[in-house]
């Protein structure tokens, strides 16, 4: 759950999937013979999408569908470079003060009016429109103006110089000509899109499947395969059953399913896994007010206790890796001269002792001034894997003589009642982050008021400092040097205890050819997935279109 | 045997049990009757003594827990309990009909008269749809419903309880029955209305001759209407003869008291006044005789054995020790 | 009673609350430890009911579960016999506009959808609102005590099944008062002087509960199938408590590798279940012989 | 009778505005707010935006205010749009009824054929082996979970067997099939939902029928019946059914709000938009306007249900339907 942060990076199922680098594809089906069209895939997902237009998609189900549909004028390639999407250049001016993005010339809606600066430009004052019911318009809240300088070039003007800007700039262009008389909140075109992506919607019954058709005009070029299905299954043990009966050719897996479930022969047969890191972090995050936890020794002391390689093999059956600060070991920002502290009881136990916590009644719990040290870890319901962490961590603790009690709560209350307003003591979540290096929300001591993201209270000047330069600097090697020493820092400070990073775990079925992993995930060529004639399973139907 | 000169109804040492939560409940207990040809019976007792299980007995219609465990009940000739289901349900309702005690819950409230009516008529009789009804129709007014088309047509509940005991004795004449069980056909009705509904019973039976197993608590009814009277206790048959004989001179303890407790006919708040003691508990019954709680003459012989139903020189069965005797004498 | 199944059910219930109180002698591991390396397991002769995702010995877990179970079934139900005797004895007794007033009120409740209900309670988290209380005067060593008790963790849940299902009660206590109220022995009481509180406590309350009997058996059963409804939807009993319900409820993602993570929990609820249904069913018939 | 009518149903409103008072209280009251959910907890997501959400939703207003808004646009028949896709929220219902209806219409007439005999003839014989063992059987279908009940029937007929879809309502192809072949596809698809929902529910329904038949059976009317030499067959369906199912009928009435109301769990299960997962969905995203249409058209429902349940049962009792008509 953490964050419904998406990136609209290439195709949509990158969404789910968002990843960098590919460690271990398992295999991979590179292409032997000829593509062909034909046939279809179909996507299992948990959730069904509620708004199909790129500034008012919140959801993640809304996101992947929303990046078939439509382009953003960048996108990150399967390396992790900001690329050419809808602009086929961009220049930053020196200063970082202006972008200019000069269009693909050519590229047409899907009911084949062309693409101009005036969609971006429309995109852009509906993004910061008040009355538009958009939660991404603080991206741009540093754009200075917009000009549109002839229909293929459009100038950006920043106040500062913002480095997430060009991420920012790969939310999806909306059409002005079938938008400017509607109000956004309201029109049909969040049922019915018209895009520029590689599929048209042709068919949305709500949550039970959401069927896309190959654009034929698709600027790249035509995705081979005719139909992108999208089936809703709310249940992860019901999407399972599908795999196992083919309902479903691609879905992401739970750990205990990926290990334990999925090397069946019949899932070896027909189906085949992938496995990357995600872009994110699991996380016990502190509440920094309370005088234990702001205790710098305390804290160690739980890193310590917490035996975080334990957690990744048993609960997640080895499919991730230890995290050392915020950033995966893939991301240019993450320092490797960090390294994870081996779990060590006694020291632990001698941390503790040292500020003030020991065993004074012989109970098996440490205490202090008569006061057991027992605290209440916090976390989301609808997370068995989380939960499961949070049951291990009360364990591992036991060990020390720290008594945890666990608290699941629903997540609406648990965002307003008990994140927001600041009522915890410890909490276990996750973030999964942009590929930008960018973490001034989540650590800039200024963004501690009630709904804002850094809840457990961390205040460094030396981090905030670097923040506020990591954005500003447009040079990657500069930032990389910054990033770093934010990594540093966090690991130091530890304002919360880094857990792991977790594996996206997608499978796929094997008729689907030139499935390839990269840096980014699987998704990324999706246009060029096929099916061999031979083996094509459902039956085109070019007559689909609404 | 001769078939003219047996009774219409042998019922030979039928026993009635009922089984529930590890006890066993004689309800009936070796009773042996008769009734003859145009012959009208009457049993009397009071609540309890088993009387109307006794006259359900006979068709076989006690329903679980209850069961006949011992006896005969010999019709026309055939023992009743040995025929088959179908055989007995020809007999039900075809030669041996009931009119039952409250006639408001007796009649189904979902469906017409009519259609309860033809219901019988049409089962055991010929005569189907409309010429049932025209035959309903009839009968209706033979029991003196007046409107009778109309109210063929009506349900249950819009009748008064006087018409809805005529529809019932309607329905229990329909098929010609050679026996008609009248399980205390009156009670549930107004004083008025009482009379008129037995007056009908005694011009149907003279008008048909039909025989009539009359049930009832009141000795007034039985005097006006039956020429024999069995009386029951505690599931017993104690005393048995003459309607004539019997009101002069009780032969037993309990007959007497019954009869000393009888309301001049006609009187206004004709209740049975009860007579002391209560009605003994079925399930735990002394060894001797039942009545020796309230007995006015007990004596330790009671109390050992049951007494025997002997009969007298007069013609009457008694099961008493002293029959004849009076309290004081 | 001659109902041969109800005594079967009622044997059951006798011992599942044996099983319930000798749990930790009889359990043969610590249901809450964890041991990675033992994942996993089938039923085996040292798990005879298998591990769990965390190495933790199900039968063991099993066996605790039936304490958390069962007390939630009691509990809540406790909860709704107390609140519904209370509310359904006065609205029966005063009559009037108090009657008027309370029955609208259980109209409403039971038009509002109950799990909109139970989901609101479970997110208001009452416990931790009775806690609240622990330091005041009076209630507070009362609401010390209560927590000694009972573990705050399951409070909620049998505090927001319990508030769900006194209605029914209420409108069957209330019946029967009204019936109760008219009759010789209520009257003679009143005639004798006797104060209202007094003719409701011991001669009206005490002869209504004969079928609060019969609808609290029944209750049981109810509020333990709905605590493993409310795990589905991931609001049950915290973990790593055990309960049937999140027992059940974990071991559903597992269904095709770990059959024993549902078949046991599984089997225990439908047991109990119908355990609590039959001996109910035999209650009512006992009463309305 | 137009003047009775007319009364009781006057009579309900109080009653419904009562109601929506209460839920409208409960659900503002309840924790969380609806920008948590679409916006919340995203770091690119500002308190500002989040602020700007909530004015927009009209969340701003005093509780009075948003309700009385509420209440006006309900005066229209305007139940306003969700919070979550803002669309409109009869738009939402409507697409979501028809299959509910269908499992809840299809497992309850499953319910009524099966109960209904099953407790009838269970009532013929009490504490007979057929009587224990109906009751048994429809117990431990009430007793079983019903997810684990599901999940069991998926993987056995589903994944073991392939006898019939996992879930869903229609194959993926159904658009290229035959008006028959559809029809087949959809029926299948329906098998495992509609017999879990009626063996969850079996208990209530044939339970009942067995008590009523029992009250039935001891009747005068039945013996009347007996004594008139019918047969047993004919006692027990043509007098005592008849009798039996009056009280039935009360229940039918009292359970149309059930048939709107979907369950989240078969549903999720089942991968069927139906009214439980809208419902569920609407309250985990506190998608108020959804809620408060929800509540409303159930609590409409369960009113009109009662007067429906009186009037069926006096439409079917001899006893009642005339004695109205005379008064």
């Amino acid at each position: 759950m953490a964050t419904r942060w998406r990136r609209r990076v290439g195709l949509g199922l990158l969404g789910s999937l968002g990843i960098i680098g590919a460690v271990c594809a398992q295999s991979s089906t590179t292409d032997t013979g000829r593509p062909a069209t034909g046939d279809a895939l179909v996507v299992g997902s948990i959730g069904d999408a509620s708004r199909l237009l790129p500034i008012l998609a919140t959801d993640s189900a809304s996101g992947e569908i929303v990046g078939l549909l439509f382009n953003g004028l960048l996108k990150y390639d399967e390396h992790l470079h900001v690329a050419a999407d809808l602009a086929q250049s961009w220049d930053v001016s020196p200063d970082g003060l202006t972008i200019t993005f000069h269009l693909r010339p050519n590229v047409r809606w899907h009911d084949g009016q062309p693409v101009t600066a005036d969609d971006v430009r429309f995109t852009y004052d509906k993004l910061i429109d008040p009355n538009v019911k958009t939660p991404f318009s603080s991206s741009y809240e540093l754009v200075d103006g917009v000009d549109v300088l002839d229909p293929l070039t459009i100038r950006v003007r920043y106040k500062e110089p913002f480095a997430p800007a060009l991420e920012s700039w790969m939310m999806g262009i909306i059409p002005k000509h079938a938008l400017e008389h509607e109000d956004l909140n309201t029109t049909k075109l969040l049922r019915h899109p018209i895009g520029t992506g590689p599929y048209t919607l042709a068919k949305w019954k709500t949550g039970e499947l959401i069927a896309l058709a190959a654009n034929p005009n698709y600027f790249e070029h035509r995705p081979y395969l005719d139909r992108y299905l999208y089936r809703i299954i709310p249940d992860e043990a019901t999407l399972f059953l599908e795999l196992l009966t083919g309902g479903v050719d691609l879905s992401g897996l739970t750990p205990l399913q990926y290990a334990r479930q999925a090397n069946t022969p019949f899932v070896e047969r027909e189906y085949q896994r992938f496995r990357y890191p995600s872009f994110g972090f699991t996380y016990i995050g502190y509440n920094l007010q309370d005088p234990r936890f702001s205790d710098a020794r305390v804290r160690e002391a739980i890193d310590r206790a917490v035996d975080k390689q334990a957690i990744l093999n048993g609960i997640l059956f080895g499919l991730g890796a230890v995290a050392t600060g915020p950033y995966p070991k893939e991301s240019w920002a993450y320092d490797p001269s960090v390294q994870p502290l081996p779990p060590d009881r006694d020291e632990a136990r001698r941390l503790l002792a040292e500020a003030g916590w020991t065993d004074h009644d012989g109970d098996g719990w440490l205490d202090k001034d008569g006061q057991p040290f027992r605290f209440t870890l916090i976390t989301n319901q609808g997370n068995d894997v989380r939960k499961q962490v949070a049951e291990l961590v009360q364990q591992q603790l036991k060990g020390v003589g720290i008594q945890v009690d666990i608290k699941i709560i629903e997540w609406s209350t648990f965002v307003h009642e008990f994140i927001d307003k600041r009522r915890f003591e410890a909490v276990l979540l996750a973030w999964s982050l942009a590929r930008d290096p960018d973490l001034y929300d989540l650590f800039h001591s200024s963004k501690t008021k009630e709904g804002e993201y850094n809840f457990c209270g961390y205040a460094n000047p030396e981090v905030d400092r670097l923040l506020v330069e990591g954005r500003r600097t447009f040079d990657q090697t500069k930032r990389q040097d910054i990033y770093r020493q934010v990594h540093r820092i966090l690991a130091h400070d530890r304002p919360y205890t880094f857990l792991y990073v977790a594996d996206a775990l997608p499978i796929i079925h094997r008729r689907i050819r030139n499935v390839v992993s990269s840096p980014i995930g699987i998704g990324y060529n999706m246009i060029d997935w096929y099916v061999p004639p031979g083996e094509q399973r459902y039956r085109s139907r070019p007559t689909l279109q609404q | 045997m001769d078939r003219s000169v047996m009774p219409l109804l042998q019922l030979d040492s039928l026993t009635v049990e009922y089984r529930g939560d590890g006890e066993v409940v004689r309800a009936v207990d070796d009773v042996t009757l008769s009734v003859e040809t145009g012959e009208s019976l009457a049993i009397v007792g009071e609540s309890g003594s088993g009387k109307t299980t006794l006259a359900l007995a006979v068709t076989r219609l006690i329903q679980p827990p209850g069961s006949v465990v011992a006896g005969r009940a010999l019709f026309e000739g055939r023992d009743l309990f040995a025929l088959r289901a179908d055989e007995l349900r020809r007999v039900r309702g075809g030669r041996i009909s009931y009119v039952f005690q409250d006639p408001a819950t007796s009649l189904n409230p979902v469906l017409t008269v009519g259609e309860q009516l033809s219901e019988a008529i049409e089962l055991h009789t010929d005569r189907r749809a409309e010429r049932a009804r025209a035959y309903g129709v009839e009968l209706l007014e033979r029991v003196g419903i007046r409107a009778a088309p109309q109210r063929y047509d009506a349900y249950p509940h819009e009748l008064s309880g006087g018409m809805r005991q005529r529809v019932m004795i309607a329905m229990a004449i329909a098929t010609r029955p050679k026996l008609l069980i009248a399980d205390e056909p009156t009670t549930a009705l107004d004083v008025t209305v009482q009379v008129q509904i037995l007056r009908l019973l005694v011009e149907l039976q003279r008008d048909l001759g039909l025989s009539m197993l009359l049930i009832t608590h009141d000795l007034t009814i039985v005097e006006r209407t039956c020429a024999r009277v069995a009386v029951m206790y505690a599931g017993r048959l104690v005393e048995e003869g003459a309607v004539a004989d019997v009101f002069a001179n009780p032969a037993h303890p309990y007959t007497r008291g019954l009869l000393a407790c009888r309301p001049a006919w006609g009187a206004v708040g004709r209740q049975l006044s009860t007579m002391p003691g209560q009605s003994p508990d079925l399930a735990k019954l002394p060894p001797g005789c039942a009545f020796v709680p309230r007995c006015p003459l007990v004596e330790p012989r009671c109390r050992e054995r049951l007494p025997t139903l002997d009969t007298t020189a007069e013609g009457r069965r008694v099961r008493c020790v002293k029959p004849f005797s009076k309290p004081g004498a | 009673m001659k109902n041969r199944v109800a005594w079967v059910a009622l044997g059951t219930i006798a011992m599942l609350a044996i099983v319930a109180s000798l749990a930790p002698w009889i359990a043969p591991y610590d249901p809450l430890e964890t041991r990675i390396v033992d994942a996993l397991l089938p039923p085996s002769a040292a798990h005879w009911l298998g591990t769990d995702q965390l190495g933790r010995d199900v039968l063991s877990r099993l066996l605790y579960g039936t304490r958390i179970s069962l007390t939630i079934g009691l509990l809540s139900v406790s909860v709704a016999v107390v609140l519904g005797t209370f509310i359904g004895a006065i609205a029966g007794f005063f009559g009037g506009w108090v009657d008027s007033v309370l029955m609208r009120l259980v109209d409403t409740l039971l038009s509002v959808p109950l799990m909109f209900l139970l989901l609101a309670i479970v997110a208001m988290d009452p416990a931790q609102q009775l806690l609240a209380l622990a330091g005041w005067p009076v209630i507070g060593p009362s609401v010390k005590l209560l927590f000694r008790w009972i573990d705050p963790r399951i409070m909620v849940l049998m505090i927001a099944i319990g508030a769900m299902s006194w209605m029914g009660v209420a409108r069957l206590v209330r019946a029967e008062i009204m019936t109760l109220k008219e009759r010789e022995f209520v009257l003679a009481a009143r005639v004798a002087g006797a104060s209202p509180w007094r003719i409701l406590t011991r001669h009206l309350i005490p002869n209504a509960m004969a079928p609060v009997l019969v609808s609290a058996t029944l209750g049981v059963g109810g509020a333990i199938l709905t605590e493993s409804v409310l795990s589905y939807l991931g609001l049950g009993v915290m973990p790593p408590t055990p309960s049937w319900g999140n027992m059940l409820n974990e071991g559903r993602v597992a269904l095709g590798v770990a059959w024993w993570l549902t078949m046991s929990p599984g089997l225990c609820i439908l047991l109990t279940v119908l355990a609590f249904n039959l001996a109910g069913e035999g209650i009512r018939e006992w009463i309305d012989r | 009778m137009t003047r009775y009518l007319l009364n009781r149903v006057l009579g309900l409103i109080p009653i419904l505005l009562w109601i929506t008072v209460l839920s409208f209280g409960i659900i503002h009251l309840a924790p969380g707010k609806p920008t948590d959910t679409g916006a919340g907890f995203n770091p690119k997501v500002s308190l500002e935006a989040r602020q700007r959400l909530e004015k927009l939703y009209g969340l701003d207003q005093p509780l009075h205010r948003q309700y009385a808004r509420w209440l006006g646009q309900l005066a229209r028949l305007d139940f306003g749009r969700s919070f979550l896709d803002d669309r409109p929220v009869i738009e939402k219902i409507g697409e979501r009824l028809p299959v509910t209806l269908t499992i809840n219409v299809l497992s309850l007439a499953l319910v009524l054929l099966i109960a209904i005999p099953l407790g009838a003839l269970a009532a013929l014989r009490p504490h007979s082996l057929f009587d224990r063992a109906t009751t048994v059987g429809v117990f431990i279908g009430y007793s079983m979970p019903s997810f684990w009940l599901a999940l069991m029937c998926m993987a056995v007929f589903g994944v073991q067997l392939h006898w019939l879809p996992i879930s869903g309502l229609h194959a993926l192809d159904a658009d290229s099939m035959g008006w028959l072949a559809r029809q087949l596809d959809a029926a299948k698809h329906l098998i495992l939902p509609v017999f879990v929902a009626a063996f969850v529910s079996l208990a209530g329904l044939s339970r009942f029928a067995r008590s009523s038949m029992l009250e039935v059976l001891r009747q005068d009317y039945i013996r009347t019946a007996r004594a008139k030499g019918l047969s047993e067959s004919r006692v027990v369906f043509h007098h005592g059914l008849r009798n039996a199912l009056l009280p039935i009928i009360t229940i039918l009435g009292l359970s149309i709000p059930d048939l709107i109301g979907g369950s989240v769990i078969s549903e999720t299960i089942f991968s069927i938009p139906g009214m439980g997962r809208l419902f569920y969905e609407a309250v985990m995203a506190r998608d108020y306007p959804v809620i408060m249409a929800l509540v409303t058209i159930g609590a409409v429902l369960t009113l009109l249900g009662n007067l429906l349940a009186d009037l069926a049962y006096a439409w079917a009792d001899p006893r009642i339907r005339v004695g109205q008509a005379a008064s």
